[in-house]
């Protein structure tokens, strides 16, 4: 096990800057979720457009550096782009925790792919993957709940 | 055996975690166990197993003596007044739904109100919070002051004639708040009202008299006195565990079955359904053993002290907060760290070998109150040293190095 | 492994008895644990051991998953559709009793029935009977007929719009009869009524599937299944475990606990109030393995072989009544003898190292109507040969010596 | 362990033949009992006379050799003896099972004294003393119970 893995610099940095916090506008999506176990907590606000584009992505929420950069980096990588991609990212993002595959999507920047990849290093941790998949699981409640609008 | 090695006795410590030994604060989670219980488990399998009380084979006779011992050696342990008052169950959690549930049935009715604190553990609130669905109970929390402690005068001010029961913890599993138990139960016998004490954490580090406190309920989880999993046990004076109905039904706690009635075993038989955890049991014997040879007195003394040398160091730590300051603390230190989450100090701390516990600890409602979702926990265990204290401090150190803070 | 030298893989049966080599027929009591499953309890205890679930340092880690990967092991060796309907309870009386009274609570309501048998064991009535006394329903039992089996026109004849819960055995402790279950599923199905199998004696001897077998809830003792004490499992259909209320309250099985509400996690973990049995789960799992590795289908065929023996062997004996003779039979031969009391009986075999029950084995409805207030038992496990029902019937010979009978 | 010892002559001859079956004519005290885990029951009746003397004294019950051996004895040998030396016999019997002492009452014949002192076998099988000392348990209960007349 690798802490240096787990708490890298872009983990920090988000975990310590969380980028999209807070309500964002007109949000029509929302979903809640919580480890009853540690008391994290995290509640995922997103604006989804006629377009089927998430115009607006935030999140409110506490717990630790793991599940503060996980939100962090799912807003600041969904935010802005179609639902399906979306959708697709999460599932890619969930499989590469739970079955140790790699990030490739052809239509993320390779920034994009480092910075979600740095997530990577949770394979290690089996008891914080929760912390890291809390957000997207919260994420894909919402969008399936029917629009509040 | 003394204390300053007893780590030998424990072959938990022989293995090492991530390269490092193992620096175990978790007790108060659960306790390792000294070799003694294991061996007793294991050859109690091998050359006396069989089932308890129902048989009269030399296997099922041996079996059945040492059950009996065992509760024997718990009565003696407590100082319990009769063999009668000590139930075996699976643990503090079922002690405390026995009792929340056959007190509960035959006395609760709506309106009655049940005196907690904001200290408890979720074991002994969820078990009330039924009553509250079912009956229409109400539950009152006395406050935690700002040392984390739960004051007498708090609790007196809350009893009411509506008062039915009182359920507080020995010793609080955050703050680490030895709560007036005594004058709790002096204040309660002038009103009639039963006081049941959440001793899960009380009995693994305190010397624990059930004559001297007076108490009606007192519930243990074995397991983290040195013994093994799945059992616990349900202290009660014999008055109620007289007039209380049983609350699981099933072989052994029966007087007579028929079609149409059922009668019920006196007590402690009423209260045991089923077969029993007879291996666990006798192993428990040897937990407790092991405590006599050491004596809980010098138990506390030694946890006290390296608790004493931990808050001092910790506090000369400027990230860190220590979560209460009671009066009375046993053996356990919460903390919180400026800009380092719990979840992520355990991590860190883990990777030096050290074992913590973040969470809320089951103990949301204080968490809620204290306005943190989470808190870190170094919890004592007799092998622990002030050794493992100063291991504790550097691995925190790593944890500030790692988050740059 | 081999069937015909699987004594030597049980420690048990190194000591003598009373000078003389163990011969036990007692396994419906409980049965005695093989080496493996005992070491595993060891060294979990030794090398792994930590609360699980609660902590995420490593100990707490591996602990869990071994505790987690037991309920796969579980679910698999069940093959229910999923690991979610596997809850650990403290034994078959436990699961039994968290269903009446979570089901109970929702679902019953006066004048409602349940339908068990006359077959049932204590832990399968006492628990509904408290529904009785609790809700006013009533409890129906289907008779037993002359062979000492529940026929399903029985139970058809019994069922009605008012039935809301059919509670049967698997395979009678007393009689030995295998019970029709996938017909009374099947029966069951049509009406709407959910089906409980107290599976305590089903388990151990026969090859079971939750799929196949379609009940709503089945309840097993692990200690029976060649596991260590203390430890139980309770089968429920997920739709059902998603409707009932949690049984024990406590740590773990919470979602979010404020002062004024409390809500609860999903299904397993509601029903699992507390520290749970992880040394114990994990050492089930070795049980699960010895078993497999032998295999269910030969286990069956081995003991039905040894009491078909014994059957005869004791048929010819014409002191003896066998109680019971059902066409589908496991692994229990109850039995009366003209002059001698099964105390006796039991007594005195014991001298001879045979270990056999005497009572009515919590079966005292059946043994009402049987007119008989107690008998014998001989019982099978896995390790044992035709050889011990030759010591059995020596030891009996023994008996009308002592008697004069 | 002896199985001779427990199974004595006598022991087999009162639970062949008990003495004091049934219900002695007007009886004024009783009272039952049985063991849950094995089903064996006893009801003990008694008749208490002016003069505090036991002038009738009958069980009804059923179970092993052992406890119907001891209610045929106990009849049989405190039928017509005074309630103060019944309650003094019935002591010494349960102590001779609990502590081993032996059975030395003066006003009890010989063979009285040898006949319940037969029951000292069960001392050495833990199991079978409750049904041994059941029936005078029971005795003592009937006793202590308010006269029916
Ligand atoms: C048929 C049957 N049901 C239920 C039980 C109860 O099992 P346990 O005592 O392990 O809870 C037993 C065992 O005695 C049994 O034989
Ligand atoms: C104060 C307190 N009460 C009750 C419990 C519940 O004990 P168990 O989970 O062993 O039933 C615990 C342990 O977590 C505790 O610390």
């Amino acid at each position: 096990m690798d802490l240096k893995e787990l708490y890298q610099e872009i983990i920090l940095d988000h975990a310590k800057n969380p980028r999209n916090k807070g309500k964002c506008n007109g949000y029509n999506h929302d979903a809640k979720a919580h480890n009853p176990l540690c008391g994290d907590k995290v509640h995922i606000y997103a604006k989804l457009d006629q377009d089927k584009n998430l115009s607006g992505l935030s999140f409110e929420g506490e717990g630790c550096a793991i599940s503060l950069a996980s939100a962090s980096i799912l807003t600041d990588t969904l935010k802005g782009r179609d639902l399906q991609f979306s959708k697709k990212v999460t599932d890619d993002f969930l499989s590469m925790l739970k079955n140790k595959s790699k990030i490739t999507l052809n239509s993320l920047s390779e920034d994009q792919v480092t910075t979600i990849s740095s997530l990577s290093g949770v394979q290690q941790f089996p008891m914080r993957i929760k912390c890291a998949t809390m957000a997207w699981h919260t994420l894909l409640a919402a969008l399936e709940k029917k629009s509040k609008l | 055996m003394n204390i300053k090695n007893i780590k030998s006795e424990f072959p938990i410590f022989k293995q090492k975690i991530n390269g490092k030994p193992l620096v175990y604060l978790d007790s108060a989670n659960s306790s390792q166990k000294p070799q003694t219980v294991i061996n007793r488990l294991s050859n109690f399998y091998e050359t006396e197993f069989s089932n308890v009380g129902r048989s009269v084979h030399s296997l099922a006779v041996k079996a059945t003596n040492r059950f009996e011992d065992a509760r024997d050696k718990v009565k003696d342990y407590l100082n319990a007044k009769e063999r009668e008052e000590i139930i075996f169950t699976k643990g503090a959690t079922e002690s405390i739904n026995l009792v929340a549930s056959s007190y509960g049935e035959r006395f609760i009715k709506e309106g009655d109100e049940i005196l907690i604190t904001e200290l408890e553990h979720h074991s002994n609130y969820v078990p009330w919070h039924f009553l509250r669905q079912k009956k229409g109970a109400k539950i009152k929390f006395a406050s935690v002051n700002e040392n984390g402690e739960v004051e007498i005068d708090e609790i007196k001010k809350l009893i009411n004639s509506k008062t039915k029961m009182i359920a507080i913890t020995h010793l609080s599993n955050v703050t680490g708040a030895i709560l007036p138990i005594k004058k709790v139960v002096d204040l309660a016998k002038e009103k009639n009202i039963p006081v049941l004490v959440d001793g899960t954490q009380g009995a693994p580090h305190l010397k624990i008299d059930m004559q001297e406190l007076g108490c009606d309920f007192y519930a243990i989880s074995c397991h983290k006195m040195y013994g093994p999993n799945g059992l616990g046990i349900l202290y009660a004076k014999k008055k109620w565990l007289e007039k209380l109905p049983p609350y699981q039904g099933g072989g052994g706690m029966i007087s007579e079955v028929l079609k149409d009635n059922i009668t019920f075993a006196s007590t402690p038989t009423k209260f045991e359904a089923g077969t029993m955890q007879t291996a666990e049991v006798v192993a428990f014997s040897e937990a407790i053993k092991f405590i006599e040879k050491l004596g809980i007195k010098n138990i506390q003394t030694h946890e006290n002290e390296v608790m004493e040398y931990g808050i001092e160091k910790l506090k000369k730590n400027n990230s860190i907060s220590i979560i209460g300051n009671p009066k009375e603390r046993g053996s356990v230190i919460c903390f919180s760290m400026k800009g380092i989450h719990p979840h992520d100090i355990a991590t860190i701390l883990d990777e030096d070998g050290v074992a913590i516990r973040a969470g809320h600890h089951c103990c949301q409602v204080l968490h809620d109150k204290l306005g943190i979702p989470a808190t870190a926990r170094a919890s004592l265990g007799v092998y622990n040293s002030k050794d493992d204290i100063d291991k504790l401090s550097e691995a925190i150190d790593n944890c500030k190095k790692i988050f740059k803070v």
